[in-house]
């Protein structure tokens, strides 16, 4: 039996009388891969939003190695661990993707309060900072600035972000959204080693089937906030639910890739 | 060891390093190389606007929090100052003791401000502590037991510091070595010290944080720094540096009133000058402070020639009166915020690298 | 596929939510002067505080009138929005002054055509320099609030030096027309007849602001301009012209925010756009920044508590606004209204 | 040799328009008594302007350098009671007299004077006693209505003081940025209404003046009067809403009887087509002292010397003869009890002289210590 | 091959100091719909926006429907039968959903005048909007943000949609309702210029197609053509995604 490191119990928050994530109770284990599909709005991504803090539930609880984290505010949970990349890319668009990079293992480090050493006395950052940035392709772009970058690069250093973060457990929201074919396997690439590394817990939002077919140990399938289906990949994707609510009456394009 | 000094950042631009080097050298010699009580005003006023500035550099241009409640702490470090030497008599003592109490005073209002409203979002905190600055201002006038009203305080200095002192009865090179040169050279070499810290500061892992946080504050958080504190934190170190500004300027001046150190306009000047001399560089605030306050202190003389010239001409002699001068200084503002976007130091460094 | 069968603006699953009126920021108003009726005691006493409270806020209401509407669609701070209620207070000068027969005549129709004419210099006069100064001046900052600040208060200082160009430096009398002179009583209270005026005044252009911003595409088109104005532009429309009416309108409404104050101190000074700044924009945060029936609220709130502590307790009133400001903020930290999550 | 003078005045700033009228008086004054030759015993008077910009910290940098770059002999000004205060030490520092016009602070020449300091313009007590003397009669009730600065509370101090007859029933102060003025106007009919006699506001007020915005309030229905002393023109527009109202002023051009004044009113409807103001007459003062403090050292500017000379002098200006008290360099000088009378073609209501208050009427209290 | 209604010739762009656009030809024909597809960076996202006249063309020439529109302004452009979808969608977060699709109605001037059948049509489409028609657009999640985007571009007829990228983020069901939607669209003589990684998505669609690189159009074809000739895809679009399994 795998060891649950994150688990939320009757997970609910409310927006008016909208009900976006509605007791979600699920527990996810280190060494797996767990996808979460669902149709557009069924509260996937304001699910990770309170798993990593950015957003306080109405009611519920999240668990992170057993411990409550409910009240925890993000910075502190990405201290405790919880990583996160975002749906819609969130970077520092004035500063180089060097320093982007550099920032989040500046934080891993907990060197944000140091006032007097000089920035680049952390060489070790630095060298680290360009290793992540070979991992996800952007040696060669390592002196542009965030804004600069085309939309696909864009979602490869958010992506970059969160492996410098290097934690415990890693929250993908669509990471290759918007991204290239061929530039995706540099992403895919990342996950399966991730996936090697047994005590790493790893969430994937993710509508592309075929890629959650091929990642993912397990499927939770959410529908109007609400956890509608649990079980592993070849299952659940057969279920009646998820062939009618998720991928429409008329499965298209599946066959070809 | 240069480099070590300026915290590895260095103006990159020849042109830039040499504009650097002339200011430096002509405050270090101003009371040499510019006798006379004005030019040495003059000198003295750049240099306390160059850790008034910076100060707000770090606020403004590093963590990106526009506030308008500077001046406050700047003159609380002025009435600090004054109240102390008021109160206790001019002394060595005093100036301690009135520093040490202006910039805990600072220090507890800043933490109070910022915890209190950096939550809200950024227009509402510029508007809520220009509210809060008006506040204090009155407040100071009202006060007038302790701060001397809307006339402000006039005190005295320790002896040493007094014009009548005299360190030597001849003159040495062309200046007399009395009471105000020695203050003006302690002035000096405090905001070299302060400059160097304060360089430091915005160069150290925690600096970056503060640019990181400007760039996009949720992003921030998210990867683990918390916003509130390196907030708050920069919002108190650029209150200790004002505060501590404003006792240089008590110093120098050995007066203070509301006007002096508190007014809406002093808060306009510092901004000018981090936009002409360049937001978030640091050395933005030497080229400003000094380019700003020449152009204060000497415009009126400049217009006055002009004015002169344009005599019998429609209009021209009354905009060009010296009494408008505030009006030109105006239009270049505008006209360096839509040209020099990136400031005189901004600029420099991308003409010719 | 499921078929829409319902109309579509009955189709939202709970509209009420959306739409609901927020009733406590209204009630605050009767609030504060029920509670001062017992602290003052006499009667008729409050009765004058309250009128002239009330009729202070229209005002300032309308001072600041413009100030919203210019931040609340477009999302430009303008520092220098006194500057053009200095000039509208000037224009009102100038024009008042070369009608000394319709202004010193006792007949309540004459005065009030010679004010209207007034008014209606200033707001033109206003309208073209805000044409101007969005040209020259505001246009490329726009979504960039630091510069804008930055801008308009290079602006401010330029209109300042300006006015005192064309009209001096010193304090100019502006009387008021011999019919709105003096107070109206009601048994033992009095209330001035210009502060009547006021009301009157005020509610008409709160009244237009509220039907233009509510029942046209107009606001709607703009607030998403702020957000987006390539998408706008994109969409077919030329927001430029449309960004270019509004902040005509806004100095227009300066103007005659100018007119209204300058009659009211009855007398100008080319300083008076920078002193009224600060108490303007207190009125527009407590208000929400940018949400017009948030800034009349506040600005009411404002008239009253500055007269009842004025009464109350002098040294108090001098803080009021800003005692005033901090209570609302602990309340609720957006202002009265929030205008969404801008 | 010649003789320079500093003007140093607020040029610019909030106070910029009265700051012209005392300079523009200041020149004709020295234009007057020098009978139009700008010199002194031979010795050519030279006047540098210098702008204080109404800031105290740059009238003090404004006065050092006027001492020591550019080497002036005496000093004269500033507008403001701030910067005034400001630039005392700076005198002494220098050991240069500072001729204070027309700042009014009493702590000029009271707690804060040092000898190099003389004052040609009125101080708050003259101006407070004066008024005093004006309204003084038994079975007046007042209210005063000041500012609540230094400025207001002096003024109402040395008016409490000079009253012998009449009742002081209230004293109102009120922040000096108040513009809405129905509270405290509440308050002091409160404090009146009950009264029997005579009932009046008296107003102490620096700047616009709020009469206007009492009569507004109507305080005839209470039988209540309104006093306030004189203003620069502009400012007494407000009192045509008064006619009959009583007071003192320091000066207005209609009033003094002499030629000082009768070549001013002339000369400055001349050059300027508007009658000299309240800082034109007092710029013209200042002038005239000093030219006769020169003529008595016969050009000579050391300090003591002029301090001897000026010590207990007497001078001519548009006011009539005036003398600098020995004691804390103060001029006394006449002030005028008027009464406003409204003439439509004129813009503000006129005041006419009731009575000359001449400086012996006034105990102005000696507050300086040597 | 029909006459094209969108004709580029020889355009470049430049961003501030950086040549992104070295010579773009293109035509799109009437009445079909044309794929365009690059990998990322290759330039597509600024070619939209040069037809939208938001990036001036330093040269070349841009003929819309037998006009030059290289130097019109962009809301002409607009006015002129466009519709554009962009990269970052383009929502109006404060306003609603309502609001946002009133705004793109340039006819109408009040709600009641939207099309009811077209509008029910759209509803039909993504359901999601009409379930959240009173919200404000800003909290919609990020898939239905790109359904109110695309919308807003149908909601009135269009001579020719441009639309970059709209199947990022939405779910399968929902991609399936688009490709009907854009299906039902070319029956109603609407031309469609459309910008796409998915490449399942592009082939089920597209009638031409038209791949960049680096700032120029390296391939011009039918969509069929590409379809069937792996070669060619891998050349042109790398797509190794396929060897993966
Ligand atoms: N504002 C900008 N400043 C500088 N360079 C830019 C800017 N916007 C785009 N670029 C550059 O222009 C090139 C083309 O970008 P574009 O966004 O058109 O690519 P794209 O084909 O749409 O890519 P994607 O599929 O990732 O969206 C890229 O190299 C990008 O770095
Ligand atoms: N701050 C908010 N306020 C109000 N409603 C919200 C807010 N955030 C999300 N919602 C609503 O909650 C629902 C779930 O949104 P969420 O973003 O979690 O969906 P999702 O599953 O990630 O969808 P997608 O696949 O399209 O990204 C949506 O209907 C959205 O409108
Ligand atoms: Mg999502
Ligand atoms: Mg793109």
């Amino acid at each position: 039996m795998k060891k649950t490191s994150l688990e939320t119990r009757d997970l609910t928050i409310r927006f008016g009388g909208h009900v976006a994530v509605n007791a979600v109770s699920c527990a996810f284990q280190a060494g797996t891969l767990t996808a979460i599909v669902g149709p557009n709005g069924a509260g996937k991504t304001t699910y990770f939003n309170l798993i990593s803090g950015q957003l306080k539930p109405s009611a519920g609880q999240v668990l992170l190695n057993g411990s409550d984290i409910t009240s925890m505010p993000a910075s502190a949970r990405t201290h405790a661990g919880l990583g996160r990349a975002f749906q819609l890319t969130s970077l520092f668009p004035n500063l180089s993707v060097m320093e982007n990079v550099r920032l989040a293992l500046q934080s891993r480090a907990h060197l944000g309060l140091d006032l007097w050493n000089v920035w680049n006395r952390h060489k070790a950052l630095i060298e680290r900072a360009e290793q992540v940035l070979e991992d996800v392709a952007l040696a060669a772009k390592r002196d542009a600035h965030a804004a600069a970058l085309p939309h696909g690069d864009q979602r490869k250093l958010e992506v970059g972000l969160l492996m410098a973060l290097d934690p415990d457990i890693f929250m993908f929201d669509e990471p290759t959204a918007g991204m290239s074919v061929d530039e995706v396997p540099v992403i895919l690439d990342l996950i399966r080693g991730l996936k090697k590394q047994t005590h790493k817990t790893i969430l994937l939002v993710e509508h592309k089937m075929d890629v959650v077919r091929e990642l993912a140990d397990r499927i939770i399938v959410l529908h109007n906030g609400t956890l509608m289906a649990d079980g592993d990949p070849e299952t659940v994707i057969a279920s009646p639910i998820v062939q009618q609510a998720y991928l429409g009456t008329a499965p298209v394009e599946e066959a070809a890739a | 060891m240069i480099r070590q000094l300026l915290s590895h950042d260095l103006p990159r631009n020849r042109l830039l390093t040499a504009v650097l080097l002339v200011i430096l050298a002509g405050l270090a010699f101003a009371p040499f190389l510019f006798p006379g009580a004005k030019a040495l005003n003059v000198a003295a006023k750049i240099l306390i606007f160059i850790v008034l500035v910076a100060s707000y550099d770090l606020l403004l241009g590093y963590t990106g929090i526009v506030s308008f409640a500077h001046t406050m702490f700047f003159g609380i470090g002025a009435y600090g100052i004054a109240i102390a030497s008021t109160r206790m008599g001019p002394g060595w003592g005093s100036l301690l003791v009135g520093g040490l109490c202006a910039v805990a005073l600072s220090l507890l209002l800043s933490l109070i401000i910022g915890l209190f409203s950096l939550r809200v979002r950024a227009i509402f905190y510029a508007m809520i502590t220009l509210a809060v600055a008006s506040a204090f201002q009155t407040l100071a006038s009202q006060l007038s037991q302790f701060t001397g009203g809307e006339d402000g305080l006039n005190f005295k200095l320790p002896e040493m510091l007094s014009p009548a002192f005299q360190l030597a009865e001849e003159q040495v090179l062309g200046a007399w070595l009395d009471g105000k040169f020695i203050t003006y050279y302690i002035l000096f070499f405090t905001t070299v010290l302060l400059f160097l810290a304060m360089l430091r500061i915005v160069n150290s892992p925690f600096g970056r944080v503060l640019q990181a946080i400007r760039e996009n504050d949720f992003r921030a958080e998210a990867i683990g720094y918390r916003i509130v504190v390196f907030r708050t934190l920069s919002n108190v170190l650029a209150a200790v540096f004002a505060t501590l500004a404003g006792c240089m300027l008590a110093i120098w001046l050995r007066y203070n009133g509301p006007d002096t150190s508190l007014s809406f306009e002093i808060m306009v000047d510092i901004l000018l000058i981090v936009v002409i001399g360049g937001m978030g560089t640091m050395y933005g605030a030497i080229c400003g402070s000094a380019i700003f306050l020449l152009a204060q202190n000497y415009l009126q003389d400049l217009m006055r020639i002009a004015s002169g010239t344009a005599q019998g001409l429609p209009l021209l002699p009354a905009l060009l009166s010296p009494d408008r001068w505030l009006l030109w200084l105006g239009i270049l503002f505008i006209l360096s915020v839509y040209f020099f976007p990136t400031g005189i130091v901004g600029k420099l460094r991308t003409w010719r690298q | 596929m499921e078929q829409a069968t319902t109309l579509p603006a009955a189709a939202s699953p709970n509209p009420r939510l959306y739409t609901q009126i927020d009733w406590a920021p209204l009630a605050l108003v009767p609030a504060l002067a029920f509670a001062a009726l017992p602290l003052i005691g006499s009667s008729s006493t409050w009765i004058t505080l309250t009128a002239a409270g009330l009729a202070m806020g229209m005002i300032i209401f309308i001072i600041a009138s413009g100030l919203t509407l210019i931040f609340g669609l477009m999302d430009v701070l303008n520092f220098g929005h006194g500057v053009f209620i200095a000039l509208g207070a000037f224009m009102a000068v100038t024009v008042l002054g070369t009608m000394p027969g319709w202004m010193g005549s006792g007949n309540l129709l004459l005065n009030l055509a010679a004010i209207g004419v007034a008014m209606l210099g200033a707001m033109v006069t206003a309208g073209a320099i805000g044409l101007f100064f969005e040209r020259v001046i505001v246009r490329r900052v726009y979504g960039q609030h630091l510069k804008q600040i930055l801008i308009t208060m290079g602006g401010m200082v330029v209109g300042e030096e300006l006015i005192k160009v064309f009209w001096g430096p010193q304090q100019i009398a502006l009387n008021l027309p011999a019919s709105l002179r003096g107070a109206i009583l009601f048994g033992d209270s009095a209330i001035e007849k210009y502060r009547l005026f006021a009301v009157v005044v005020g509610l008409a252009v709160f009244t237009a602001m509220m039907i233009v911003l509510n029942r046209t595409k107009l606001g709607l088109l703009i607030r998403a301009g702020v957000q987006d104005r390539e998408m706008v532009e994109s969409l077919g429309y030329r927001i430029r012209r449309l960004f270019v009416g509004v902040f005509v309108a806004g100095s227009a409404l300066a103007g005659l925010g100018g007119v209204m104050w300058g009659l009211y101190q009855q007398s100008v000074i080319p300083q008076m756009g920078a002193h009224v700044n600060v108490l303007i924009f207190i009125v527009i945060i407590i208000g929400g920044l940018g949400s017009t029936g948030g800034c009349f609220l506040g600005a009411l709130l404002v008239g009253l508590l500055a007269n009842y502590t004025g009464f109350l307790a002098p040294k108090v009133a001098l803080f009021s606004n800003i005692l005033l400001m901090v209570a609302i903020l602990l309340w609720r930290p957006q202002g009265l209204y929030q205008v969404t999550n801008r | 040799k010649d003789i320079k003078i500093a003007h140093v005045y607020d040029k610019t700033g909030a106070l910029e328009a009265y700051a012209k009228q005392t300079h523009t008086g200041f020149m004709m004054g020295l234009e007057y008594a020098t009978k139009g030759t700008m010199a002194v015993n031979g010795n050519k008077l030279v006047v540098i302007e210098k702008d204080s910009q109404g800031k105290p910290d740059v009238g003090k940098a404004q006065l050092a350098s006027a001492y020591a770059d550019d080497r002036v002999d005496i000093a004269v000004g500033p507008t403001s009671s701030g910067v005034a205060l400001a630039m005392l030490p700076v005198a002494e520092e220098y050991k240069k007299i500072l001729l204070v016009e027309p700042a009014v602070a009493d702590a000029i020449t009271g707690e804060k004077w040092n000898r190099y300091i003389f004052r040609t313009g009125r101080n708050s007590s003259q101006d407070a006693i004066s008024n005093a003397v004006a309204l003084d009669k038994a079975g007046v009730s007042i209210a005063t209505m000041a500012q609540d600065t230094a400025f207001g509370r002096d003024g109402v101090k040395a008016f409490k003081e000079a009253l012998k007859n009449a009742k002081l029933v209230h004293e109102e102060y009120l922040p000096g940025n108040t513009t809405d003025f129905t509270a405290g106007a509440q308050r002091m009919f409160d404090a009146l209404k009950g009264q029997s006699g005579r009932k009046v506001i008296f107003v102490i007020w620096a700047g616009p003046s709020p009469i206007g915005k009492l009569a507004d309030l109507d305080p005839k229905r209470y039988g209540v009067e309104v006093a306030s002393g004189g203003n620069i023109l502009p400012a007494m527009a407000t009192y045509k809403s008064f006619p009959g109202m009583e007071g003192a002023a320091y000066y207005y051009y209609g009033i003094p009887k002499n030629p000082a004044n009768d070549w001013l009113v002339a000369e400055h409807q001349k050059r300027h087509n508007s009658p000299p103001d309240f800082f034109t007459a007092g710029g013209m003062s200042a002038a005239m002292a000093l030219v006769e403090a020169l003529k008595k050292t016969n050009g000579d500017t050391k300090t003591d010397t002029l301090i001897t000379a000026m010590e207990g002098m007497s001078f001519d200006t548009p006011k009539g003869k005036m003398t600098f008290r020995k004691e804390d360099h103060q001029a006394m000088q006449s002030m005028y009890h008027f009464k406003i009378k409204v003439d439509p073609k004129v813009e503000w209501g006129i005041p006419e002289l009731v009575r000359e208050i001449k400086p012996e009427e006034m105990q102005v209290p000696i507050t300086n210590k040597r | 091959m029909s006459e094209a209604l969108l004709k580029l010739e020889g355009v470049h762009t430049h961003i501030g100091a950086y040549h992104i656009l070295h010579g773009v030809d293109l035509e799109v024909p009437r009445g079909q719909l044309t794929m365009l597809l690059g990998r990322n960076g290759a330039g597509k996202t600024t070619t939209l926006r040069t037809i939208m006249g938001l990036w001036q063309a330093s040269q070349g020439r841009i003929s819309f429907d037998g006009q030059d529109i290289t130097k019109r302004s962009t809301p002409d452009i607009a006015q002129a039968g466009i519709a554009y979808v962009p990269e970052n969608m383009g929502i109006f977060g404060d306003l609603t959903v309502k609001e946002n699709m009133l705004l793109a109605a340039r006819s109408a001037g009040r709600i009641e005048q939207l099309d009811e059948k077209r509008l029910e049509w759209i509803f039909g489409l993504f359901p999601a909007m009409k379930k959240f028609w009173l919200h404000p657009a800003g909290k919609l999640s990020g898939g239905q943000k790109q359904m109110l985007a695309v919308s807003r571009a149908i909601v009135e007829p269009r001579k020719l949609l441009l639309i970059d990228e709209p199947s990022k983020g939405l779910a399968p069901a929902i991609i399936a309702n688009m490709i009907s939607a854009f299906r039902e669209l070319k029956q109603t003589d609407t031309t469609i210029l459309l910008v796409e990684q998915n490449f399942n998505f592009a082939k089920q669609l597209g009638d031409t197609v038209a791949v960049m690189d680096d700032g120029r159009i390296v391939h011009r074809g039918a969509m069929r053509e590409l379809a069937e000739d792996e070669g060619l895809q891998t050349k042109l679009l790398g797509l190794s995604l396929a060897a993966h399994h």
